[in-house]
This record gives structure tokens, sequence and C-alpha cells, in this order.
């Protein structure tokens, strides 16, 4: 049993955990965002920590209800949930995103409610990135994140250097590398982690200051080392999808026959796969990182990219089939299955697209579709 | 002035015969296939229950959902504005008036005068609604009636966050099927529909007092969830809630242009 | 050799005893307050009707929702493998199944072996299922078994457009209400459950032949409608269909268990 | 079901017959103003197996359009949508083939020497043919497995593709806004069509930055297009659009400003069909004598104070227009005497374009794409919306607030507290109807028309 395990386990279950209040008493002010794409090196190199909103915890979406509507996604209306009640009074600041209609309508959302009822905290910037990744959308975006930075700047009168940047894009770098270390483990035949536990592992890492994470997965990948999963007889699969918290839910598939040996998710592998370059403009250098490598469906000139790097995923970890993970009434995954579905069918590998609510339950019949799927697999496998 | 309303409704027909204001009598039924009968059936109880002959009553007025299919009606209007209608009659400081019924949730608020100012429904889908209870309560076995005593006994609710009422359903017997108590499943259905309601609720920006409306009013349990959630008191009233827009309809029946009366245009 | 199957469904038990390829029995029963007791229930019924103890028995999978919590069984299946594996063994030249039960719907393309190859089932939305069926009976006030028979007389059947099975409740109120004929609104239910089940079967290749199951397969209305819309002809299976869930588990005990040879 | 049918353009051929019966009719208009108020009582009712081909027919003579002049300016639209259509259609046609996003304005498309395809107008043109049709094709692409969150209007445009509805492409162009649905259909359409697209960014604010990133992107697109057609792009004839649209926009901003009068000489329903027309004849002659005739005829009313219904009682702010309950105008106005005084569809709001040089030129439509309906509103913060209703309750003298929410518009739905607060402050009745523009699976016409008249009563506007 690994320690360092059950210690990122119990921090992935929590919003607030000790290592935040601990950089919070320390002075570095917390700064709440929303998407893959806002850019943590930045926040980080103007001495703030980035803090990824999730829904965990939340059990009800009354109060977020009340601003959103049926139609809109469960995530959003969680976190917003969850922001109504308070339970984010200890960030600083928060960084929202156009990603996704749902997601970029917190803003107007919570500027409302700051404005109604005093909701914290004042610092609430829009974040702007492109839909499209042409010369003309990189200069755009190279210009977006200067005046991020300038923003971070005068808002929280903080240096926001050249050097420090490149420091922050460093250690971030170092975050990616371990945790890319992580997964070079599980293309192993049997492989040291459960899916369910990497995407502890991968929710917790953006919930701490990153120095701490750095630390905690270098004890990780030492205690690793020597740990094994019997993967006799299991399937091994990969998971691609939007935002994914509910390490029940993985479980639950991995109670059906398989191990989770790699993701394609948005609070999951995807942000490990490619470092920032470490030389030249590290402006320049992130908003390439940012804008060409994030691998969303809501960018929608390279769904062919996306494709060729899940396929080359599958490929090198030797996975049995693909499990697409999707909100309801979400637009772009919705899209994006689709497409995928098209690419299964085309490149003859299995997929099962599953839709959930957060946290919403309907466990039995997503079981029943799981093991049946895998059933299939193993089936046509013979 | 003797008068007569009518509410059918999605699950309910009701029927309230007034007197100058006072209720002489009211019946309701289940809606079933003949709806014509049961309208009648119910019109025909009501006033039989208040001792008056039919020829006797000046004025009718239908609400609710099926308000329509009454006959000889001077006028329909609709039930949110006959709920807070017969509230605020039976008490003056009432300002929000949330109806609970078979499919809808319809909260409405009313200024001092009992004006109408404005009413808001539910979402599209059926989770939070009486329907749903009653499904549900179905699906486990528990009688109707007994629905609050099961959900007092449960310890730890089982909420459903499913959207949809059928897949709730199917999501309780999963839950039924894993051992879990039949308590703490009536008492998590509560939870969610008392959540909705408290949602809208929330959305109208509700001013106190408050009154619960509809079928589901009548369930304690579920009125007791709702003040939890919204921290607040609901008033009781003499009459039973799923009366109200019956009631808010006879009355609307005794003034003379109900239309002008609370009219915002300026 | 003595194998035994069980499938516990959200509303009904099955039970079935095979020895040496044959049925020895096949009990139905509704659901008691939980998926164990039902099983124990079921299976108590159909070995008692056997003369059998559970001694007797050499293999017991089981499927269906409450598949999880049967003491007595090895090994758990899913209902789509179940059902793919009991329709083919009814009738080994099936192909394609569609599966109508009270919770959801499939459609299963199984192949030469009766093993599934391909499959769909909705998660969208309940309309579309037998549940959805009792609801909209309820409205309109017939009994279950007699939608089937009324729909076919029908000369106009009426259109249900809503999605949603609780609106579509409402529609068909108020067709109700309207004074249309029961014998038109019922064959608009089971067109409009048909159609959802129908067009979900467009994304799994049909081949024939074909084998309809579940609960709803004794609605001739949905029935007959069905194979309309997707131009195809059921084939009557010889085993009542709804006990080919456990028959299906059964058969799979059978051949993981039994000597290969 | 129908049987899928095999024949290529099965629908629209349908659709044009009837659209061609109409414009023949509108010669006489007078006729037709009889035709159509013999009718009206019939379309107005809830749709049956006897109206459900001409209430639509109906909506499209005229919507509640009773003024026989403004059914000739009708008349003059329509040549441009057949011409429209007929071009779609024609197959033999050696002229490359565009398809190009509901929202982008076409004027540089139209500089060229191409066809033009608007893959989300489908929903409307298979309206012409009988409001089934557009069921029909959501379901073919729900079928095929494609998302069914994505607008209603997205999914016709897959579906229709799939039923051989739409022209084969040559080239795709597409932008990433107003919302999420179409910035994953075109993904979609791109990937069953395997032919190059271009997609526009468009920016989140209304700055400088954002207009040049967005002025920037049209220059890409020019480049694009030159290549890809093969063709140079024929400034000359873009300058004379340029004016033309020009002309236009100013006929309909001074239409839509029109309506504050009490009572309105106008409603959303020219304002619609132009918009339908921007698709098919915006910066053509017969676009704009459309526009200049429906303007010459609502500043007659206004002169002569004027309803445009025939009594009007009450007037309604909308913010989305249910197209598949078009008769719901008809019906409103029949019985409630209520007429859209404004909404967030038909509004147009621009700025003139500069057509002294290529550069300017470029520069202004930039803005006037931003500023289209839809892209205006739904791209940016909250305030694009709210500072605009502000004004538009304070103008235009409404009586209540419809918000017909569409289920594609998951952005203008999480705005929905906002917007009640407005309506709150200002003492504006809102009503808040959940529907789908084309979708009529989503909630039945009875189901709507129960709610506007509970609404109506319960506010004492009716
Ligand atoms: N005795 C009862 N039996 C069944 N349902 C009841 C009963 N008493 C109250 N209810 C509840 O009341 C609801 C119907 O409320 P009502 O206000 O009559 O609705 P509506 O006006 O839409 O017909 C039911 O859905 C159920 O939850
Ligand atoms: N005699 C019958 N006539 C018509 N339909 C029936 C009949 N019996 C059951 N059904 C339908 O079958 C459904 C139950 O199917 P079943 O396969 O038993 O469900 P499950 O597998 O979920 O237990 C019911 O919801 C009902 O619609
Ligand atoms: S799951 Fe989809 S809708 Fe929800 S926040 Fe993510 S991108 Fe947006
Ligand atoms: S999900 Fe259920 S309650 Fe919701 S729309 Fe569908 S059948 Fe209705
Ligand atoms: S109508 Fe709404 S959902 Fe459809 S394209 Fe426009 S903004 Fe998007």
């Amino acid at each position: 049993m690994s320690d360092t395990l059950d210690i990122i386990k119990k921090l992935a279950e929590k919003d607030v955990n000790e290592y935040i209040t601990q950089a919070a008493d320390e002075g570095r002010k917390i700064l709440g965002y929303m998407c893959s794409f806002v850019p943590e090196e930045i926040i980080h190199a103007a001495g703030m920590v980035p803090y990824r909103l999730r829904a965990v915890g939340s059990k009800e979406t009354r109060l977020g209800d009340t601003y959103y509507s049926a139609i809109n996604c469960s995530l959003v209306r969680h976190i917003f949930d969850k922001a109504l009640n308070s339970e984010f009074a200890f960030l600083n600041g928060v960084v929202f995103m156009n990603g996704c209609d749902h997601a970029r309508r917190m803003y107007d959302n919570w500027r409302n409610a700051f404005q109604t009822q005093g909701l914290g905290p004042e610092f609430l910037h829009m974040f702007v990135a492109p839909h499209t990744t042409s010369e003309t959308s990189f200069q755009r975006f190279l210009d977006e994140l200067r005046d991020f930075s300038d923003v971070l700047e005068k808002h929280f009168n903080a240096a926001l250097t050249t050097e420090a940047l490149q420091n922050s894009i460093a250690i971030y770098n170092q975050r990616r590398e371990l945790l890319r270390g992580l997964n070079e483990m599980r293309k192993l035949p049997e492989p040291p982690i459960f899916g369910a536990e990497m995407l502890a592992v991968q929710s917790a890492m953006t919930s701490i200051p990153v120095e701490n994470a750095v630390d905690l997965l270098e004890q990780l990948t030492i205690e690793l080392q020597n740990r094994r999963i019997d993967g006799e007889g299991k399937l091994r699969i990969v998971l691609a999808g939007g935002a994914m918290e509910e390490i029940e839910h993985i479980q639950m598939i991995e109670s059906c026959g398989a191990i989770a040996v790699a993701d394609n998710l948005c609070t999951g592998g995807r942000r490990a796969d490619v470092s920032v370059e470490e030389y030249g403009d590290p402006i320049a250098a992130v908003a390439k990182r940012y804008l060409y490598e994030v691998s969303c469906p809501r960018m929608i000139d390279e769904f062919d990219k996306r494709s060729a790097s899940l396929e080359k995923i599958m490929k090198d970890y030797r996975t049995d089939a693909l499990i697409t993970e999707k909100l309801m009434f979400c637009d772009l995954w919705g899209g994006e299955n689709f497409l995928l579905k098209q690419e299964s069918k085309r490149l003859g590998f299995p997929m099962l697209s599953l839709e959930r609510e957060m946290y919403g339950g309907g466990e039995g019949q997503m079981r029943t579709r799981v093991q049946a799927f895998f059933e299939m697999v193993r089936n046509r496998q013979s | 002035m003797i008068s007569a309303g009518i509410d059918v409704g999605t699950r309910f027909v009701k029927a309230c015969i007034v007197k100058d204001g006072e209720v002489m009598g009211w019946a309701g039924q289940d809606v079933s296939r003949d709806i014509d009968r049961v309208i009648a059936g119910v019109y025909k109880k009501a006033l039989e229950q208040a001792g008056i002959k039919k020829r006797q009553v000046k004025k009718l007025v239908s609400t609710g959902y099926g308000a329509k299919l009454v006959k000889k009606t001077s006028f329909t209007m609709s039930s949110d504005r006959c709920a807070a209608k017969g509230a605020f009659a039976l008490d003056p400081t009432i300002r929000t008036v949330l109806d609970c019924g078979g499919l809808f949730l319809t909260v409405t608020a009313i200024d001092e005068k009992g004006v109408f100012e404005r009413a808001l429904s539910n979402d599209k889908c059926a989770a939070g609604s009486g329907k749903f209870l009653e499904m549900s309560a179905q699906a486990i076995e528990i009688p109707f009636s007994s629905i609050s005593q099961y959900a007092e006994l449960s310890r730890e609710p089982y909420v459903i966050s499913s959207n949809c009422a059928v897949f709730a359903e199917s999501e309780v017997i999963t839950q039924v099927n894993h051992g879990r108590n039949n308590t703490d499943i009536i008492a998590g259905v509560l939870h969610s529909i008392a959540g909705r309601a408290a949602t809208l609720f929330e959305r109208i920006q509700a001013q106190d007092n408050v009154a619960l409306g509809g079928g589901l009013a009548a369930v304690p349990a579920f009125a007791d969830r709702f003040e939890q959630m919204t921290e607040r008191k609901t008033v009781s009233l003499p009459m039973p809630p799923q009366n109200f827009g019956a009631f808010g309809a006879a009355l609307m029946a005794q003034q003379g242009d109900p239309f002008k009366e609370g009219s915002r245009r300026k | 050799m003595i194998v035994a199957g069980c499938d516990v469904g959200s509303l009904t038990a099955e039970a079935v005893i095979l020895k040496d390829s044959q049925v020895l029995t096949s009990k139905i029963m509704g659901v008691r307050a939980t998926a164990e007791k039902s099983a124990v229930c079921v299976m108590d019924l159909a070995l008692a009707q056997a003369g059998l103890k559970y001694s007797d028995i050499d293999a017991c999978y089981s499927t269906g929702y409450g598949r999880q919590a049967i003491p007595f069984s090895q090994k758990n299946i899913s209902e789509i493998s179940c059902h793919g594996m009991g329709a083919y063994w009814a009738d080994n030249s099936i192909r394609t199944i569609v599966d109508i039960g009270g919770q959801d719907c499939k459609v299963i393309s199984i192949d030469e072996n009766g093993l599934v190859q391909e499959f769909i089932m909705n998660d969208k939305c309940a309309a579309g299922t037998g549940r959805c069926l009792e609801v909209l009976a309820k409205a309109l006030d017939v009994e279950l078994h007699e939608l089937g028979p009324l729909s076919q007389k029908a000369r106009k059947p009426i259109n249900l457009t809503n999605k949603c099975s609780i609106f579509m409740e409402l529609e068909v109120m108020q067709h109700v209400y309207k004074k249309r004929k029961a014998r038109d609104i019922a064959a608009g239910i089971n067109n409009a459950v048909a159609k959802r089940v129908a067009s979900l079967s467009k994304s799994v290749p049909l081949k024939p032949n074909f084998a309809i199951t579940g609960g709803v397969s004794k609605n001739v209305g949905v029935v007959s409608r069905m194979e309309k819309l997707l131009d195809v002809k059921f084939t009557p299976l010889t085993v009542d269909p709804q006990i080919i869930g456990a028959l299906g588990a059964a058969i799979f005990a059978q051949k993981e268990n039994g000597n290969h040879d | 079901m129908n049987n899928p049918s095999t024949e290529n353009f099965a629908i629209s051929r349908a659709a044009l017959r009837a659209s061609r019966f109409g414009a023949m009719l509108s010669r006489y208009p007078r006729a037709l103003g009889w035709v159509r108020r013999l009718m009206l009582p019939l379309a107005i009712q809830d749709e049956n197996s006897f109206n459900k081909h001409f209430r639509f027919f109906i909506l499209l003579a005229g919507c509640a359009m009773s003024d026989p002049k403004d059914l000739k300016a009708l008349g003059i639209l329509s040549r441009d949508l057949n011409a429209y259509m007929e071009n779609v259609m024609d197959e033999a046609s050696d002229k490359p083939m565009v398809w190009s996003e509901w929202n982008l304005s076409n004027e540089i498309l139209r500089a060229f020497d191409v066809r033009q395809y608007v893959p989300e107008t489908f929903a409307i043109v298979s309206q012409m043919a009988g409001s089934d049709a557009a069921v029909e094709m959501i379901e073919r692409a729900e079928e095929e497995g494609m998302a069914p969150e994505h607008c209603s209007a997205a999914k016709t445009a897959v579906g229709a593709l799939l039923a051989n509805e739409a022209p084969k492409p040559d080239v795709i162009i597409s932008s990433s806004h107003p919302c999420d649905s179409v910035a994953s259909s075109y993904q979609t359409l791109q990937y069953m069509t395997k032919v190059p697209m271009f997609v526009l960014d468009t920016p989140y604010w209304d700055d400088d930055k954002s207009f040049k990133h967005y002025e920037n992107n049209l220059w890409d697109l020019i480049a694009f297009l030159e290549k890809h057609l093969d063709q140079k792009l024929d400034w000359d004839k873009l300058r004379e659009i340029c004016a033309n649209v020009n002309q236009t926009n100013h006929y309909l901003q001074e239409l839509s400003e029109m309506s504050r009068a009490v009572p309105s000489p106008t409603s959303v329903e020219p304002l619609l069909l132009s918009w339908l027309g921007r698709m098919a004849a915006f910066g053509s002659p017969n676009g704009m004598e459309f526009a200049e005739l429906v303007h010459a005829n609502a500043r007659e009313r206004l002169r002569k104070k004027r309803s445009f219904i025939e009594k009007e009682k009450i007037r309604m702010i909308w913010y989305d227009v249910p197209l598949v309950f078009a008769p719901l105008f008809p019906w409103l106005e029949k019985k409630f005497g209520a007429v859209v005084v404004s909404d967030f569809m038909g509004r147009i709001q621009t700025v003139p374009i500069d057509t002294s040089s290529p550069e300017t030129m470029v520069r202004d439509l930039a803005k006037t794409h931003l500023y289209c309906t839809m892209v205006r509103h739904t791209r940016g913060p909250a305030e694009f919306y709210l500072e605009e209703f502000k004004k538009i309750i304070d103008e235009y003298s409404g009586d209540c607030f419809i918000f017909m929410g569409h289920q594609g518009c998951k952005g203008g739905w999480a705005l929905r507290k906002m917007f009640r607060d407005v309506c709150r402050e200002a003492g504006l009745p809102s009503l808040f109807v959940s529907s789908d523009i084309f979708d009529k699976r989503h909630v039945t016409e009875e189901e709507v028309k129960r709610q506007f008249e509970d609404f109506f009563r319960s506010n004492g506007l009716a």
C-alpha cells in the first residue's frame, strides 16, 4: 500500500486542503480558474497559486439553479452552487474562460451575484482564447496573454518578470514530466495504478500549489515503482472526454473487468501531454503550448489532430477499447462523441459513449452498459 | 351571491362553492378518462355538501390545466392567479404562494393588496412534481397517506438527482435492489422535490409570508423539508391546500370584471 | 449436468434450470423488497418444482438489474449478453434481438455463436420503454394487455409529438379530453414507443433473422409497428420471451462450466 | 414515418413549388390579402392534417401582414428566395459551391462568382414543405448519432445532408460563435463532407483589438477563398454590394425603430423575413427593394397613426422566435391583439460600411458581422444582451417580455436570472417558455398557447 497515494486520494476528495490554506497563510493569493486553457504558469509567475474549480463535495444545485436552467451543464451548476454557498470564499480571484457557453456565462452570473449578493471575490476576469489555430489567432492569443499578465500585475500589485515566468514554466514542466512518468508506467502490462486512482492524482494536483505537487509526485513515483496491479483477464481501456472528477464512476467502470490505463480527459492526462518550450520568448512558448496542445473540441479546426493523438494513445498504451464520457447538454463533447464514433468505425476500435450528469447517480443502467460493452469487446477479440 | 370555482388540474379535479366570500362546500376527485363525468360529479358533490341547488349558483369560473373543459363558465382564469387569490383571501399577510400540483410547481408573488405581481413555473421536466412523488411511493409500495411517517424514520435520505421522473423512478428501484431502506428513498424524493420548489422560490425572490398550496402541500414532510431548506416558516391556512385554486376561482367569480383587477398596464 | 440462470429485473424475477441442455423448469414472479430476496424466492420455487436442491446445481449465473446481489450465483453477466444468448439458443438463426423491458430497451446484434457483436441501449430518455407504456396506458385508462389488441383496430392513430414520457402523458390526456377514440390513442401510444425503439436500432447493423424479447413483446401493437418501421419480420420464439434473460444466463453457466469437447 | 426519399432535393423542390406559388399570388396582392383573410382562421387553429401545409404558406404569404402593399414587398423578396433555392439545386452548374454558416452575412462571398448554400436555412425551407419535414430531418440526424443537444437548425442541416437535400460543397466557411452548437456542428459537417473549411474566430469583447482581430480573420478568409476557388475577389462588385447593404440596413434599422410608436406601424415579421432574406437576398437589388417598400409602408402607417395589425392591445418584447410555431403570431394577433414591437432576432443595429477602399470595407464589414443578430448578443458578456434590452424597454413601451427560450441556446438560458431581474426592475411582466425554434417535438403548440393565455390573463393584459 502506498502512503503518498492515500494522501493524494484524500486531497482529491476535498476542495480545500491544508496545502492551500498554508499557502494562503503565507500570504500567497489563490486564483481560481475553470478551464484547461487558462495558463497556470502566468498566474504562478505573478506569485499566486492557480486553483482549478471542481464540483467535488457538492450535493445539489439548488442555488446554482436560481441562475442556471435545467438545460445547462451540471458541472457548471454544481460549481456555481458551491460558489453561492460561499464554499470558494478562500479565493482571491477567479479567472473564467470562453470555453463553452455554460462555463463562460459563469463570468456573468458571478458578477451578478457579486453585485446583488456580495459574493466574493472582487477580482473576476474573463480570459479569452480563440477557437481556431490560425496565425491570426495565435497573434491574438499572444496579445491576450500579455494583457492577462498586465491585469494580474496591476490588480495584485505583482511584478511578473520574464525570469519569474521562466521559473514557473520550469516548475510546471517538472510537474508535467512527473505525471508523464506515471503515465509511462501505465503502459506496462501490469500497471502500478488504477485509472480511478490516477484520476484522483491528476485532480488533486490542480488543487494544490505546484511546489507541493512536485514533491508529492516525486514520492509517489518512487512508491509506485514496486506496485503492480494484476492485469490478468482485464481489458485495457482509454477514457476520453471533458471534465471528469467522479472517481467512483471510474471505479465502477474498472470493477466491470478493466483497467483504465490511459486517458484524454480535460481534468486528466491531457494536461501533462506536452511541456512548454523552455527557450525563446516565454510568453510565446506558453501561447504555443496552450493554443495548440490543449486539444479540446472547442477548437474548431483541429479534429484531425485530436483524432490522431487519440489514436496514438491507443497504440502506445495498447488499449482494447475507448470509452468517451460526456455530461448532459454539452454541445462540444456531444459533437466530439459523434465524430469519434465515426472514427471508431473507420479505424475499427470498439467505442462506448457514456452520458451522465455530474454526481447524478444512475449507476445501474451505466453498469449494464459498461459490462455488456466489455463482454462484447471480449467476444470480438476471441 | 353564490359562486362556484372548478379547478381541473393535471391530477385532480376540485370544485368549491362560495357564498359571499365564505366557503360552503368543496370536493375533489382524480381525473380519469371520462373527464366530463368527473367534473360533473365533483361539482355535484360540492353542491350537495354546500346544500345548494345548481341554479342558485350565479357564476361559475374554471381554472387549472384543463380549465377549458368546464362548460358554461363565465370565464377561465390561470391557476397561479387563482391559488394566490384563494390564499390571500384566507390570510391577507400572504405575499407568496407556492402551488405544488401534479405536474407543475408554480410560485406566485402578490402585493399587499393581493394584486398579482408575477409568477414562475418549474422547468419542463417532471422530476420536481407531485406525480414524481406518487410514482416513487408506488414503486416502493408506500401508501400515499403514510409518506410522511416513512420519511420521518429516515436517517440518511438518498437524494435522487436525475432530471427525469421516469428514470428517477428506475433509480429508485435500483436502490431498492441494492438494499436501501424505502424510508431513505422516500425522504430523498421529498428532498429533491422540495429542493426544486426552493429553487423556484429563490428565483422569484419571494417575500414573507408564504403559503403552500396544491396537493403536495398536504404532505407534511414535504412542507417541513421546504421550510428547512428555505429557512422560512410557511403559514398554515384553514383550508386544505389542494383547494386554493378552486376557492380562488370562486372568489374571482364574485367580482365584476376580473381582468381589470390587478391590471398592471399603465 | 444441471445449471441455472437467474434474472432479477426491476419488476419481475425469473429463474431457469437446465438439465443437459434441456429446460427443466422456469419460474417468473414479481420482485420482492430486495434483489436478494427475489432471487432466493424465485429460485426456491423453481427448485421445488424441479424437485432439486441448491447443491444439485453445478453452476448458476445471474443477470438483470439485481445481478450483483445474488448470493448463490458464481458470476454475473449483463442482460444484453444473456438476451442475445437466450434468443440464439431458442432459435439459432437469430442475429438481431430487440429487447424492450420495463426500464430500458436494447437492440442487440449477435454472431453465429450467439455472442454479442454490437448493441445499443437507450439512455437519453425514458420514452420508449415499457414503463412509459404503463404510464400512458394508465392515462388512457386501459389495461396494459389490452393496449396492443385495442390499437390494432385503430383507423386514424393520433400523433404524439412530445419527446418526454411524462409530457406525453399530458398529451394523451388532451386527446382523451378531446374525445378521440381510445383505439386511435392506443395506436398513437404504441406507435410513439415503437418509433423510439426503431430510431435507436438504426445504429446497429440489422441482420436477419430478428427476434423481439422483453415484456413489451407481448404488446402486438408495438411489435407490428416495429416490423413496419424496420421493414422486418420477427421470428416467433418457442420460449416465453420473458425468461430469455435467465435462460441466457443458464446457458452461459453451462458453456463455461461444462466440459468442452 | 415516411420512407426516406432517395430522390435528391425532394423536400427543397416541394418548398420551391410552394414559394413560387406564393410569389405568383403576390402579384395580385389584393386578392392574396383576401385569400389570407379567409384562410387565417384555419391557419391559426392547431395543426391538423388538413391545414398542415397551407398554414405555413399563409405565414409565408405575409405572416400577420395584412396590408396588400406588404404582400407585394414579400413577392419581391421571394424572387430572390426562389432564385437562391434554384441555384442550390442546380447540380449542372460548374460554379463552385460554398456553404456558409447562417450568421455570416456574406457580402464577401457574393463578390465571388460562386453558388451559395446556408445549411441552417434548410430548417426554414423544410417548413415551407410542411412542418414535419424539419422534424424528419432532425430525427434522421439523431438516428445517425448526432448529438441531441445541438441546435435544431444544425441538426436539420446534417439531416439534409444525409437525405440528399444539400448540394455537394467545394468549401465551407463557418465561425466560432454565436454558440457551441455552431462550433461543434460545423466540425461534423466538415467531417462528413471532407472539404476545406475556413473558420472565422469571433471575438468575445467589443473593443478595438477584437474588431481588429475579426478584420484580420476576414483578410484570411479572402485569401482562403481566392486560393480554394481559384478566383480573385471582385472589389468593384463588393463595393456595389456594400453600398446596397448600407441602404438596406438603413431602411431596416429605421423600420425597427418605427415600432417605438404606439400603435406600432410594423412588427417583427418583416424583419424576420429580411433576416431570411439576408441569407438569400442581402445586397441584391431585390433585397433592397423589399426593404425600401416595407419601410415606406410602415412610414405611411406611422403617418396615419395606423397599427400594423387590426387593433393593437398588447405590445410584446421577444427574446427568440419560434419559427416552428410561426402561426403563433397570427393567433396572438387575432386573439389578443398582441404585436411584437421588438425582438433580438429581427432587430438591426449596425454601422454603415465605408466603401472608399478595400481596407475600409473589410474593416467595416468586420463590424457589421459582429453587430449582426445572434452574434451581436451571444458572443460576449451578458451586457451585450442586457444593455440593449434595457434600451428597448425604455424606448418601445412594451407591456411584457417573452423569453421564448430555444433548446440550443444554452448561453441564453444561463442568463435568465438576469433577464428576469431587468424585467422586475422595469416592472415588466415576463414569460419564460421553454421551446425550440425548429423542433416541435419539444413542446406542443397547444401547450405554448396555453402558457400565453395564462400569462396574459394573470397579468391583466387580456
Ligand atoms: N390522496 C392523494 N392521493 C394521491 N396524491 C395526492 C393525494 N393527496 C395529495 N396528493 C398529491 O397531490 C398532487 C396533485 O396535486 P393537485 O394540486 O391536485 O395537482 P393538479 O392541480 O395539477 O391536479 C399529486 O401529484 C400528489 O402528489
Ligand atoms: N401482458 C402484457 N401486455 C403488454 N405489455 C406487457 C405485458 N406484460 C408486460 N408488459 C410490458 O413489459 C414491461 C416489463 O418488461 P420486462 O421485460 O419484464 O422488464 P424488466 O426486464 O425491466 O423487468 C412492462 O413495463 C410492460 O410495458
Ligand atoms: S462538460 Fe461541456 S458544457 Fe460542461 S463545462 Fe465542460 S465543456 Fe462546458
Ligand atoms: S428525461 Fe424524463 S422527465 Fe425528462 S424529459 Fe425525458 S421522459 Fe421527461
Ligand atoms: S439559435 Fe441559438 S443555438 Fe441555434 S445557432 Fe443561434 S445561438 Fe446557436
